[in-house]
């Protein structure tokens, strides 16, 4: 019998692709199911941040970085008005920084409840995904309500924040806590024992710590390795060091752990909510900065622990109340780096399964 | 590297040193500068010591910050050092970012690495001229810099020497000019 | 009651085939159509969702609006598409779907449909071709996720076929007889779901199968191959291919409830109620499933076919055949 | 083995009877809190002509002018807002110093050309006064109240 031609087959998925989360395409090579390479190709969703911001003032910017990681836009809120502040030496109450610790955590949760639902949604489960949406919905509706804004909240400044929280807010928090333990039981018992589930998430896309670290991942796509670092506790920034909560890491490194510690972690968040909402302190929630911002010349880098994983935001300043040069650290685009690693040799059933597990916004990818 | 060219690059180092060290002198001694000064001193003895003088243009703090300028042929070399070395083991790259100074004729790229083991974070940065930008690659030394190169290259028009896959990452492949420098202008004349 | 197989062929019997053959269409896309409705709705509610609700009162006219809006729609074939595969294909899928239902005997007195002696074989032979239009039209697409699609769909379909047929083996033994109306008389003292559990748990996971319904989903995995083998159709081609698959899902609960739920028996209700309820509990159970599962890994599926389901179906026959010899 | 598949089964099937928790659109707006940015809303008799809002917007999406009249204080003229590019940010009132440009609970921007999304200074103080109805005038007074307490706590 003559030799059986094979050839292989080159897959090109996305930009519009169902699972993609946005506009990433990815080329794969495929032998059969196998896929012996995949090159992500992103730049689909690039709108300049970096350069837009050369020509805006300080507390211009603060929108732009609601539109990276859009499903986080507290956590890049803080990660712009950290930096700045740090840079210009500003204090800020104790009240806006325990807000600002509130909105943070409660849209961490909102964002890691996004990618809990996402995930399964690629995986082919529907239900989860409306489940999701609808606490998440709680949220969005709370944060809507301190801000003004359901997604793009533009609600801190440098110096502070734009508001206190209104009459009630607390108590609506306070509701929320017992309605979101109740639906994190609902999803425990509906996915994370679901063997279907476990079958194509445990052990799957795994990759050793070391090469997290070189490859300068950050969030849970480092820590499912079993790396404890997080930002919030490494770097202290803001008031975290004040609270006790703790940082879940994996084992494994695989989809399964990384799914899980979205749940966990929203579990700390929480946590952590809790406990600020019990010890806010009271006062002015806007300090003392000056009307224009202006840097001193210099570079600065500073970063925050964002829903992705570490969002720095590094800055060159020649003195004017713009920034010369600005660079984002984005989590998602220096994640996503591993992809093609992670892909090689791997049935293609699993791509969606590893693709989704980095867990990226490319919003936040293409800045 | 032309005459010129090496001239400029060496110049204004000094001014924006000067510029980040003016606030706090007159203060007492800031506890966070000495232990940053401390940092400082001892990675610039261990360069010097492994790589000799040579090999550094500058080694000042940016508001607390390490910072290391490296001479553009040294820059792979001090990397690597940087990231193997016992005493050092910058092994997490944390951001990498190009800025154009067209007044000064020089692009700066910039690398902060964090040490896990010695909880240390440094910037490390190198100079190339405008014209013919162009660096050693540091993506086999930090996996994690293959995309960051990649896009600086894009943006900002530094040619990565040894990078495994130096193409356009943000624009299209046949996209003509480098946005993120100062000069350029979307409007073609 | 007729007896169709052995009335002589004139015009009059012929006209009444045909009505009898209309009749029946009808009834069946009218399940078809509130089947549709009926998932929309489940899914909505386990979402606590509404669900469809614009179309006529409480939304009860949605599935003809879609069909009349699939009808109506541009029929696409793509500029290099194998022209007459592509629009075979829906065909080569569809008429089977509606030729098993043949043998679905909904009453005790089978109106309408035949009383074959090898009515189960006659319905797995026939549903088996449904898969060559599925990978005709996935081939003749020439896309690639189609052709994706529709080799998963080819594996898993001829896969699963095979615990699908040995887990009604056991019923046939049973019974000892291949025509569903006998199967469904054996079952007047116990229905087989009793002593056929083993069987009844294979058929129901190979059915899922079979009709590509969640958890194996794969052929069409919309957020893997996007909508794999029907990717490229559009219009009433693709209304075909979704009709065919609900008409499938229809029959399948029919078969089910003939095989295993005692039919039509039941008491007060008259016997096409009784088979309703029967058949439509498996398809409740089809979208309770797929409000429920993610979608199984296609490695695991085949493992899963051919080293569980297989080997449990060839067991249960040699249970069966046991009990049968020690009860005789 | 199968238990985690039951578990799951036994969840969807219990959400069946629980209420819904979707509106129906178009029928029932949702119900927004004060502070929420839509659509903003203009007063021309307190416009100053500053230009701050101009100024601050992050995408230049303003555009006004103004004269100076008998009484040697500025009237506003014109006053377009582009809703193709406006992003909503909320910075335009904020540095209003009269209040005269804010935000209303009007969310719905969708047109069938874009250069209906190009709202002018008719349209904006119509869109203020279908709010003011909307919400009440005391209501409304009350919110403006709230707003100017939290930019006193601002400074």
């Amino acid at each position: 019998m003559a030799e059986l031609r094979t050839e292989e087959m080159l897959l090109n998925v996305g930009p519009q692709h169902p699972s993609t989360h946005g506009v990433l395409r990815v080329v794969i090579k495929l032998d059969g199911e196998i896929i012996r390479e995949a090159t992500p190709v992103i730049g689909y969703l690039h709108r300049g941040t970096e350069k837009l911001s050369e020509d805006l003032q300080y507390q211009q910017i603060i929108p732009y970085f609601d539109r990276l990681d859009y499903i986080s836009a507290m956590l890049n809120n803080h990660a712009i008005v950290n930096a700045v502040e740090k840079a210009m030496d500003i204090e800020i109450p104790e009240r806006a920084e325990y807000l600002r610790v509130i909105v943070g955590e409660l849209n961490r949760t909102a964002a890691h409840l996004l990618f809990v639902g996402a995930y399964l949604l690629d995986l082919g489960a529907m239900s989860p995904f409306l489940y999701v949406f609808m606490t998440r919905e709680r949220i969005i509706e709370l944060l809507n309500e301190i801000s003004g804004a359901r997604l793009t909240y533009n609600y801190m400044r440098v110096g502070g924040v734009k508001y206190d929280a209104p009459p009630g807010w607390f108590a609506k928090i306070r509701e929320f806590i017992p309605y979101f333990k109740e639906m994190y039981q609902l999803f425990d018992d509906l996915i994370t024992g679901n063997e279907i589930f476990i079958s194509r998430v445990k052990g799957i896309g795994s990759y050793g710590q070391e090469e997290a670290i070189n490859y300068g991942l950050s969030g849970i796509p480092l820590r499912s390795t079993g790396f404890k670092w997080d930002l919030r506790k490494n770097k202290s920034y803001s008031v975290y060091d004040r609270f006790d909560f703790e940082i879940p890491v994996g084992t494994n490194g695989d989809n399964y752990d990384r799914y899980y510690l979205h749940l966990l972690e929203m579990e700390q968040s929480m946590r952590i909510v809790e406990q600020a909402i019990d010890s806010i302190p009271e006062g002015p929630v806007m300090g003392k900065a000056p009307k224009i911002l202006r840097i001193p010349a210099g570079e600065y880098y500073a970063a925050v622990e964002g829903a992705k994983g570490e969002l720095g935001v590094y800055i060159v300043s020649d003195g004017k109340d713009k920034p010369y040069r600005m660079k984002i650290r984005r989590p998602s685009f220096v994640n996503l780096q591993i992809i093609p690693s992670l892909l090689k040799d791997q049935n293609i059933a699993d791509f969606i399964a590893i693709l989704g597990s980095i867990d990226i916004v490319l919003g936040e990818v293409d800045a | 590297m032309t005459e010129e060219s090496k001239e400029t690059t060496v110049k204004p180092s000094a001014e924006t040193a000067v510029n980040t060290e003016t606030q706090p002198k007159e203060e007492q001694p800031d506890p966070k500068k000495e232990a940053a000064q401390k940092v400082l001193d001892r990675i610039r003895g261990l360069i010097v010591q492994e790589l000799g003088d040579h090999v550094l243009e500058d080694a000042l703090l940016m508001k607390h910050q390490p910072t290391f300028v490296v001479k553009r042929d040294h820059w792979l070399q001090t990397v690597q050092l940087l990231r193997h070395h016992d005493a050092l083991g910058f092994d997490y790259p944390e951001a990498m970012a190009g800025t154009d100074y067209p007044a000064n004729g020089y692009i700066e790229v910039i690398l902060y690495v964090y040490s896990m083991n010695h909880n240390e974070l440094i910037a490390v940065k190198t100079r190339t001229p405008r014209d013919n930008a162009e660096l050693q690659s540091l993506s086999y030394v930090y996996q994690g810099l293959n995309w960051e190169e990649r896009e600086i290259y894009d943006l900002v028009g530094v040619k990565f020497t040894g990078h495994p896959d130096l193409r356009r990452i943000m624009m299209p492949e046949d996209y003509e000019g480098h946005p993120l420098r100062k000069d350029f202008s979307v409007w073609k004349e | 009651m007729f007896e169709w197989l052995n009335q002589p062929f004139t015009p009059m019997t012929v006209l009444g085939m045909v009505i009898g053959g209309v009749i029946v269409l009808s009834v069946i896309l009218l399940v078809v159509a509130y089947s549709i409705y009926a998932q929309r709705k489940i899914l909505a509610a386990m979402h606590l969702r509404i669900g469809p609700n614009r179309v006529g009162p409480f939304g009860l006219f949605q599935s003809f609006a879609d069909i009349l809006k699939l009808l109506l729609k541009e029929d696409i074939v793509p500029a290099k598409a194998d022209k007459a595969m592509f629009l075979i294909g829906p065909m080569i899928t569809y008429v089977p779907s509606f030729m098993v239902l043949a043998v679905i005997p909904y009453t005790a007195t089978h109106l309408f449909t035949a009383e074959l002696n090898v009515g189960v074989l006659y319905y797995i032979a026939l549903s088996s071709i449904s898969v060559i239009g599925v990978v005709l039209g996935a081939w003749a697409s020439n896309n690639k996720y189609s052709i994706i699609g529709g080799l998963r769909s080819a594996a898993q379909l001829i896969s699963y076929e095979i615990p699908l047929a040995l887990s009604i083996l056991g019923v046939i033994l049973m019974a000892g007889s291949m025509n569903i109306v006998e199967i469904v008389e054996a079952q007047k003292n116990m229905w087989f779901i009793v002593p056929q559990i083993i069987g009844f748990s294979v058929f129901i996971i190979a059915a899922m199968a079979e009709l590509s319904r969640v958890p194996f989903d794969l052929p069409e995995a919309e957020s893997e191959l996007v909508a794999g083998y029907s990717t490229e159709y559009s219009g009433f081609r693709f209304a075909f291919y979704m009709l065919a698959e609900y008409v499938y899902i229809t029959a399948m609960g029919g078969l089910a409830a003939a095989l295993y739920l005692g039919g039509w028996e039941g008491p007060l209700l008259p016997g096409w109620a009784w088979y309703g309820i029967k058949a439509g509990l498996f398809i409740f159970l089809t979208f309770w499933l797929q409000g429920t599962f993610p979608r199984i890994r296609n490695t695991l599926l085949m493992t899963f076919s051919w080293k569980v389901l297989i080997p449990i179906s060839i067991l249960n026959i040699i249970l069966t055949a046991i009990i049968k010899i020690a009860v005789a | 083995m199968m238990f985690g598949l039951l578990k799951g089964l036994g969840v969807t099937l219990r959400q069946i009877p629980k209420k819904n928790v979707t509106l129906q659109y178009p029928d029932v707006k949702p119900d927004w809190p004060d502070r929420f940015r839509g659509v903003h809303k203009f007063y021309p008799e307190k416009c100053i002509v500053c230009n701050q809002c101009a100024r601050v917007c992050p995408t230049s999406c303003i555009s006004l002018s103004g004269t100076r009249g008998e009484d040697k204080k500025m009237h506003i003229e014109t006053y377009d807002i582009n809703f193709e590019i406006c992003i909503l940010c909320d910075l335009c009132t904020e540095v209003c110093p009269t209040e005269a440009i804010q935000m209303t609970d009007t969310f719905e921007l969708a047109e069938y050309s874009r250069d209906a999304l190009f709202k002018n200074i008719e349209w904006l103080a119509e869109n203020g006064r279908q709010h003011d109805a909307r919400k009440g005038k005391s209501d409304d007074q009350a919110n403006h109240d709230a707003k100017a307490a939290d930019k006193a706590g601002e400074q």
